[in-house]
C-alpha cells in the first residue's frame, strides 16, 4: 500500500460457459493461455509491475483451483510483508446470510470491509479474464492528472464492431459524457476495457446506495457509472494502445494463442521489463528428438517433440510422438499425441490423449475444433 | 522425515573447470540449460524428507546465494527447516588451507546446534539421484560406521579425472580410499558422500584438523579405512545416470550426453522432481526457419536458425541460417545471422556475431568466455 | 506431501458467540491469546512442526480477517513449493448451488475434489480454536502402529467433568468400541479432542454415503464415527498428555492466558524445538519506563508500560500509562490504559482506551469482566 | 516508486568496534534487541518505494546474508524488485585495497543493468529515518550533481569518531569533506549517504579506480568539492535521531540512548516502520520477583531478577536476584542468581554465572566475549 495507494479488486466470478469443456472444472481465469500461463496471471502479474501490494481476488464458480492457485501470492511476488493476494468467494456475516455476488458491483460491496482494511485512497477494478499488459500506474497518474473521480481504460475497436461493447462517449477533453452498453448505433469506438480506478471514497458512498437500490443489477457498467454520471462526477477515459483480448469462445482462444506465433506480436511475453509470473512447475527441460521437425512454433519447458510442429502452441508438459503432426493447433498442459497421429486446427484440452495414428480436426473447418476427451489409437 | 543433517560440500582444490570456474563455483554451474548442479544434491535431500540443509561456501558465492535464496523453491517449510548458507574461513579460490575441514572447522557449532543424531554429506559437482532416506536406513541396518556412496563404472581410464575410487573386499568393506589414476578401466568411482552419525562427524573433523591443516574430509576417512583402521567404513553401490563434473570434459560431456531423452529418464523421475529457480522467462518461439533435433532448450528463446545436439540456454538467440551443433550454450546468448558454431560450451551474455565459424574440433570442446564478443 | 503423505483440515467455521463482543467482527479461530498469538496459530504451526505440508482452512463466519491471516501462509513456513494454506469457504459448483457447510463432516465432503487433487493417503482433521501443542507425525506413527482405520486423539479429563465432552470408551487394547456424546453416566474420562486421523479412501466412501443421508447430522461426532463403529472399522484412541484447552468463554479466555504466568505451565511457548508462528508484526521494542513495575506479567514486544503490572498478560501494543494498575488482567491488542487507571480481574477488548483514573473491573467478581467499549476517563 | 538505485555500503576500513567487529560486520550488529543495524537504511529505502537494493558485503557475510534472506520482511516484492547481496572482491577484514570503490569495481555488471536514472547510497552503519524519496525530489529540484546529507552536531569533540564532517558555504555547497579530528564541538557530520545520477556514479568508480587504488567514494567526491571541483555538490541537512556506529563507546550510547521512549518516539514513527526479521520467540516472561525499568526487553526473555536502564536482547534469562544496568546485552545470555552486572556489552550466548561482581565504571563500558563463561 505505501507504494501508490492503491488496492485492487479482480473480478473473477464468470462462468465461462462458451469455452464449454475447459471450464467445466476450473473458473475461466484459470483456464491455461500461451504455453505456460493462466489468463489471470495477466492481471496479477500486471499489478505486481506496476506496484500495486495488496490484491482481492473475487471468484464464485468452481473456484477451487482458482483460489488455491492466487493464493500463492509468491508467484507474482505479492508475498512480501504488506502484501498478499486474497481470495474473496461470497461469505456469511453476522447480519447476512450466505448468498452468491449479484453482480459485478455488489462483489466489491459485499467485500467493503476488506478494502476498508487497508484504508486505500483508490481502488483498481480489473476483470480477471483478459489478456493484455498494462501499466496500473500512469493510469492512476493520468487519474490524478486529469483530478478525476473515475478512470476507465477504454480501447479503440473498429467501428463495425463497436456494438458488441460497452462504449464510451467522450467530450473533446477526454471527460466521459454517456456509457452505452452494447448500443446499436454507436457514437465512438472507444470501447470500456472493464478496468476502472476509483477514488475509494467515492465509490464507497455509491456502493452503499446502489445496495439498497432494489432495482439495481448492482453491475458497474449498468448501474455505478451512470450513477456517477447523473451525479456529475468527473469520469475519464484512458486510452489504451497495445494487445488486449477477450478469449471468450474457443475460437479466441485459439486465435490468441496464434498470435504468439507472430515474432512482431504486440503482447510480447518475452520483454524482460514487464515479464508475466505464473506457477513455477518442476519439469524436465524442452526435449526435441532425432525426428523433430519444429516451424513457427511456440514451445515451453516439459515438452517431448520427436514429430512435426507446425503452427502451433505447445503447453506445459505436451508430448508428441514420432511422426506425429501438430498443425495449426494448441495442445493444452499434458496433452500426449502418440506416434502417427495428426492434430489439425484444433484446440486439445488438458492431459487429453491422442492415440496412435489418429486424426483429429480439419484444416477448413469454420471452427476450431476442441478435443476434451481421449481419442483412441487407429490400428 | 529423515533424521539428518544434509551438507552439502565444496569441491575440493583438486577440482578445477577450466574457464567457467573462474566465475563462480561449480555449484553454480549452469546445467542442461534450466538446473544449476547444486539443484541435484539440494532435491535429493529435499526430496528424501530433510528439512535442515547446510551448504557449504568457499569462494566466489554470489550467484549462488542468489539461486538458493530462501530455499522455499526446493520445498524446505522455512520455519520448520533450513537452508542454510555457511562460508569458509579463507573465500579464496586455489588457497590450499581452504579446505572442506576448514569450513567445517569454522561452522562446527552450527553443525552441533542441529537436534539430528545423523548427517549426510553430498558433493556439489556430481549430477545423481539418490533417495537419501533409503540410503541412511540402509547404513542403520548395515551396522557400519560410515556408508559411502559409489558408482561402478567401465571408463576410468578416459572418465572421472580427479575423482576418488574405492577399493572394497568382498563384504563391500572398504579398504582404501584414492585418487583415480586412470590405469584401469573397471572402478568404483567415490560419489564424495558420506552417511555416519553426527557426532562421528564432528570428531573426525576435529581429528583431521589435528592431524593435518591440509587434511580433507576423504583423507581422513581414507586413513580409518581398511583393516588398520578403527571404523567399520563400507560402500554402498548406485545405479542410474551418473555424472562428475570434475573437469571441462567432464561439463561438457554430461550435457551433451543428457539431450538424449531415454539417457534423460534414468535422471528425471516424475515422483523425483528436480527443483530449480524459475526466471519467469516465456516460452521458446521458433520461427518459419528456426528448427532444433536431438537438443534439449530452455525458455526464453528465439530460434531462427539450425540447433543440434546441444544444449540451449535460457533467453538465447539464434538467428536466421546460424547453425549450432554439439554445443552447450549458457544464458542469454546471441549467435548471429549465419554463423556457424561447433563443440562449444558458450559462456553467459556471450555473441557469437563477427567470425562465420566458430567450430573445435569433435571430442576437444572450445571454451568461449562470459560476455566475449567474437 | 512429500514428507507424509498426509493432509490436514482444519474446522474454523465456529461463530464463538459466548466469546460476545470479542467475535462480532472475527471468526474465534482469529481470537486474540497469549500476548502475541491467534488461536489458529496452534493448530497451524503444530502442523508445520509436524511436516504436514498442505493445510486447508475451512471457514465459514465472519472470516475475512481469519481468511486473510491464514492465506499467508509463510507465517508457518507453509510457503514453499509444494506447501500451502487454503482458505476453503464453501463455493458454488456446476452442479450444486451455494450453501453453508451444514456440520463438521459436510465442511469436508464438500471439499472432497480440493482433497483429492493432493491424493493423500491420511487425512487429519483439527479443530481450530483449541489452544495445544501436538506432534501430530508421532500420530500418525501410532495410527500405523494400530493399522487403524481411524485415529482420534483423547486426553484424560476429571470423571466428574467428562458428562461435558464426548467420551469414548476403550476395550484393553486401546480401541474404540463406543462414542457418547456428553454422556450423563460417563463410562470412561477419555474425552476426544477433536483430532482425528482418517485413512482418505476410507472416510471418503464414508462420506459420500453420509452426504445422501437425509436423516444425518453431517457431524464427525455423531454421525460419521458412529458409522465407522457400526461398519466394525477399527477406530483406536491416541492418548495425549499435556496442555490443552478449549477457550470457549471469557472466563476461560482469560484462565488460559493468565495460565502463562506460570513458570513451569504446561504449554511452554519458550520451547525453541516447537515454536508457535504467528503475525510478524512490526512495532517498536517492548519499553519499560522510570515507573514501571512489573511483577508476575506475560508481556511482549510493542508495549509500553509505565505502571503497575501484576499477575496479568498484555498483548502487542498495550500501553500503561503512569501510575495505572493492571491487576488480574488480560490486555489485548493495542489496548491503552491511560494515567492513573485502574484495571482488576477484567479483558480488555482490542484497542480499547481505558481514559485516565478510571477503574474497570472487580477483585471479587465471579466472572471476569469483558471491557469492549471505551472507557471515559474521570477528571 | 522511486526511480532511484538503492545502495546500502559497508563500514570503510577506517571503522572498527571493538569486540563485536570480530564476529560480523556492522550492519549485522545486534542493535536496540530485536534489531540489525543494517534494517534501518532497508527500512528508509523500502517505506520510499525503492524495490531494487543491493547490500554490499566485505567479510564475514554469514549472519548478514541470513538475516536479509530474500527481503520480503523488507516489504520489498521479490519478482518486481529485488534485494541484492553483493561481494567485494577480497571478503578479508584489515585488508586495506578492500574497499568500497574495489567492491563496486567487482560489481559494476549489476549496477549498470538495474534501470533506474538515480542512484541513493546508504551506510549500514549510521542509525536514522530518512524519506529518500523526499531527499531525491529535494536534489532534482535544486539542480545539483550530487547531494550529501548531513547532520549537525554539538559534540562532535568527545563524538562522531571515525566519522566524515561537512565544510559548507552559505548556499550549503560542500566546499571539502575531511574527517572529523575532534578539534571542534559544532559539526556538519557526513553521514555518508549520496545521491546522484546513477551515469556519475559509475563515472566516479571508474575515475576513483585510476586515481588510487585505495581511493574511496568519499575521497572522489571529495576531491570534485569546491571551487577547484568540476561538480555542483550541495548538503542537505537531517532532522530527528541520528547515530553513528563507528566505535565500540558509539555502539553502547546508541543503544542506552535509545531506551528512553521519548528519544525513541523520534526515530521509531507509526508510519515509518522498521522491518526486521522475526525469530518467532514467545513474549517476555516476568516472574514474581523480576523487575524492569527504563528498559528495552525482546521477546523470548526470563526476567527473575532486577533491569534497569539497559538493553536486553532475544531470549535472555536475567536470573533472581541479579542485577543488571547500564548494559546492553545480545541474544540468548543468560546472568546467573545473584550476579550484578554494570556498564557491560555482553555478546550472544555469553554466561555470567560465576564472577559475582562484573562491574565496569560508568562512562567506560566493557565487552564480554561471544560464548564467554564468565
Amino acid at each position: 500500500m505505501k507504494q501508490n495507494n492503491m488496492l485492487a479488486m479482480i473480478l473473477a466470478g464468470g462462468r465461462g460457459s462458451r469455452l464449454h469443456e475447459l471450464t467445466n472444472k476450473v473458473a475461466k481465469p484459470a483456464v491455461s493461455y500461451g504455453g505456460k500461463y493462466r489468463i489471470v496471471d495477466f492481471p496479477l502479474s500486471n499489478c505486481a509491475n506496476s506496484g500495486i501490494d495488496i490484491v482481492g481476488v473475487l471468484t464464485q464458480y468452481e473456484s477451487v483451483l482458482l483460489n488455491s492457485y492466487v493464493a500463492a501470492g509468491g508467484r507474482w511476488g505479492l508475498d512480501a510483508r504488506n502484501s498478499g493476494v486474497f481470495v474473496l468467494p461470497p461469505r456469511e456475516k453476522a447480519d447476512a446470510n450466505l448468498d452468491v455476488y449479484r453482480g459485478t458491483a455488489d462483489a466489491i460491496s459485499q467485500n467493503i470491509d476488506f478494502i476498508d482494511s487497508y484504508s486505500p485512497e483508490y481502488l483498481l477494478v480489473l476483470s480477471g479474464d483478459h489478456i493484455y499488459k498494462m501499466n496500473y500506474a500512469k493510469m492512476l497518474a493520468y487519474h490524478n492528472e486529469c483530478n478525476a473521480d473515475a478512470t476507465i481504460a477504454v480501447i479503440e475497436v473498429p467501428k463495425r464492431e463497436a456494438s458488441r461493447f460497452g462504449i464510451m462517449n467522450t467530450d473533446e477533453n477526454g471527460c466521459i459524457v454517456e456509457f452505452e452498453e452494447k448500443p446499436e448505433h454507436p457514437k465512438s469506438n472507444l470501447a470500456s476495457m472493464g478496468i476502472y480506478i476509483f477514488n475509494w471514497k467515492t465509490l464507497r458512498k455509491m456502493l452503499i446506495a446502489d445496495m439498497k437500490n432494489a432495482g439495481s443489477n448492482h453491475d458497474f457498467g449498468k448501474d455505478i457509472i451512470p450513477a456517477l454520471l447523473a451525479d456529475n462526477r468527473k469520469l475519464v477515459a484512458y486510452k489504451f494502445k497495445g494487445y488486449w483480448k477477450d478469449v471468450g469462445t474457443i475460437d479466441s482462444l485459439w486465435e490468441a494463442n496464434m498470435d504468439l506465433l507472430d515474432s512482431n506480436n504486440d503482447l510480447d511475453l518475452s520483454d524482460p521489463t514487464w515479464k508475466i509470473y505464473t506457477e513455477d512447475t518442476t519439469t524436465l527441460p524442452q526435449y526435441l528428438g532425432p525426428d523433430a521437425d519444429v516451424k513457427r512454433a511456440y514451445i515451453t519447458q516439459g515438452c517431448v517433440v520427436n514429430g512435426k510442429v507446425k503452427n502451433s502452441v505447445l503447453f506445459t508438459g505436451a508430448k508428441v510422438g514420432k511422426g506425429a503432426k501438430i498443425i495449426d493447433s494448441v495442445l493444452m498442459p499434458g496433452v500426449e499425441v502418440e506416434e502417427g497421429a495428426v492434430v489439425t486446427r484444433a484446440l486439445v484440452a488438458n492431459d487429453i490423449k491422442i492415440g496412435k495414428s489418429a486424426k483429429v480436426g480439419s484444416a477448413d473447418s469454420e471452427h476450431i475444433e476442441l478435443v476434451a476427451k481421449r481419442v483412441k489409437g487407429v490400428e | 522425515m529423515c533424521d539428518a543433517l544434509g551438507i552439502v560440500s565444496f569441491a575440493g582444490n583438486h577440482i578445477w573447470v577450466e574457464g567457467l570456474h573462474n566465475y563462480r563455483p561449480v555449484a553454480a554451474f549452469s546445467f542442461l540449460g534450466r538446473y544449476r548442479i547444486v539443484d541435484f544434491p539440494l532435491s535429493n535431500m529435499s526430496n528424501s524428507g530433510m528439512d535442515h540443509i547446510q551448504v557449504y561456501l568457499n569462494a566466489k558465492p554470489r550467484s549462488l546465494i542468489e539461486h538458493l535464496g530462501s530455499g522455499r523453491h526446493y520445498n524446505i517449510n522455512s520455519k520448520r527447516g533450513k537452508l542454510h548458507m555457511l562460508f569458509a574461513g579463507s573465500m579464496i579460490d586455489h588457497d590450499m588451507y581452504n579446505n572442506d575441514i576448514a569450513a567445517y572447522m569454522e561452522n562446527l557449532e552450527s553443525i552441533a546446534l542441529v537436534n539430528k543424531p545423523y548427517v549426510i554429506i553430498a558433493p556439489s559437482y556430481m549430477v545423481y539421484k539418490q533417495d537419501y532416506k533409503a540410503l541412511l536406513n540402509a547404513h542403520i541396518e548395515s551396522g557400519a560406521d560410515i556408508t559411502l556412496l559409489y558408482h561402478s563404472v567401465d571408463n576410468a581410464k578416459d572418465g572421472y579425472v580427479n575423482c576418488n575410487i574405492l577399493n572394497l573386499n568382498k563384504q563391500k568393506g572398504v579398504l582404501s580410499i584414492e585418487r583415480n589414476r586412470g590405469n584401469a578401466k573397471n572402478r568404483n568411482i567415490f560419489m564424495d558422500t558420506y552417511v555416519m552419525k553426527k557426532e562421528l562427524f564432528i570428531d573426525l573433523i576435529k581429528q583431521a584438523k589435528k592431524t593435518s591443516s591440509l587434511y580433507t574430509l576423504s583423507d581422513i576417512v581414507g586413513s580409518e579405512c581398511g583393516e588398520n583402521g578403527s571404523l567399520d567404513i563400507r560402500g554402498i553401490s548406485h545405479r542410474g545416470y551418473f555424472a562428475a563434473v570434475t573437469d571441462f570434459k567432464g561439463y561438457y560431456n554430461a550435457n551433451i550426453e543428457l539431450t538424449d531423452y531415454n539417457t534423460a529418464t534414468s535422471l528425471f523421475e516424475s515422483n523425483w522432481p528436480i527443483y530449480t529457480r524459475t526466471n519467469d522467462s516465456s516460452p521458446t518461439h521458433y520461427s518459419e526457419d528456426g528448427c532444433a533435433k536431438n537438443s534439449v532448450v530452455s525458455n526464453g528463446c528465439l530460434i531462427e536458425g539450425t540447433v543440434e545436439n546441444s544444449v540451449i540456454g535460457r533467453g538465447c538467440t539464434i538467428k536466421e541460417g546460424a547453425v549450432v551443433k554439439n554445443c552447450v550454450i549458457l544464458s542469454d546468448v546471441t549467435i548471429g545471422t549465419g554463423i556457424h558454431a561447433e563443440n562449444l560450451v558458450i559462456d553467459r551474455n556471450a555473441k557469437l556475431t563477427k567470425v562465420q565459424e566458430v567450430v573445435a574440433n569433435e571430442g576437444d570442446p572450445h571454451y568461449v568466455k562470459r560476455y566475449d564478443v567474437i
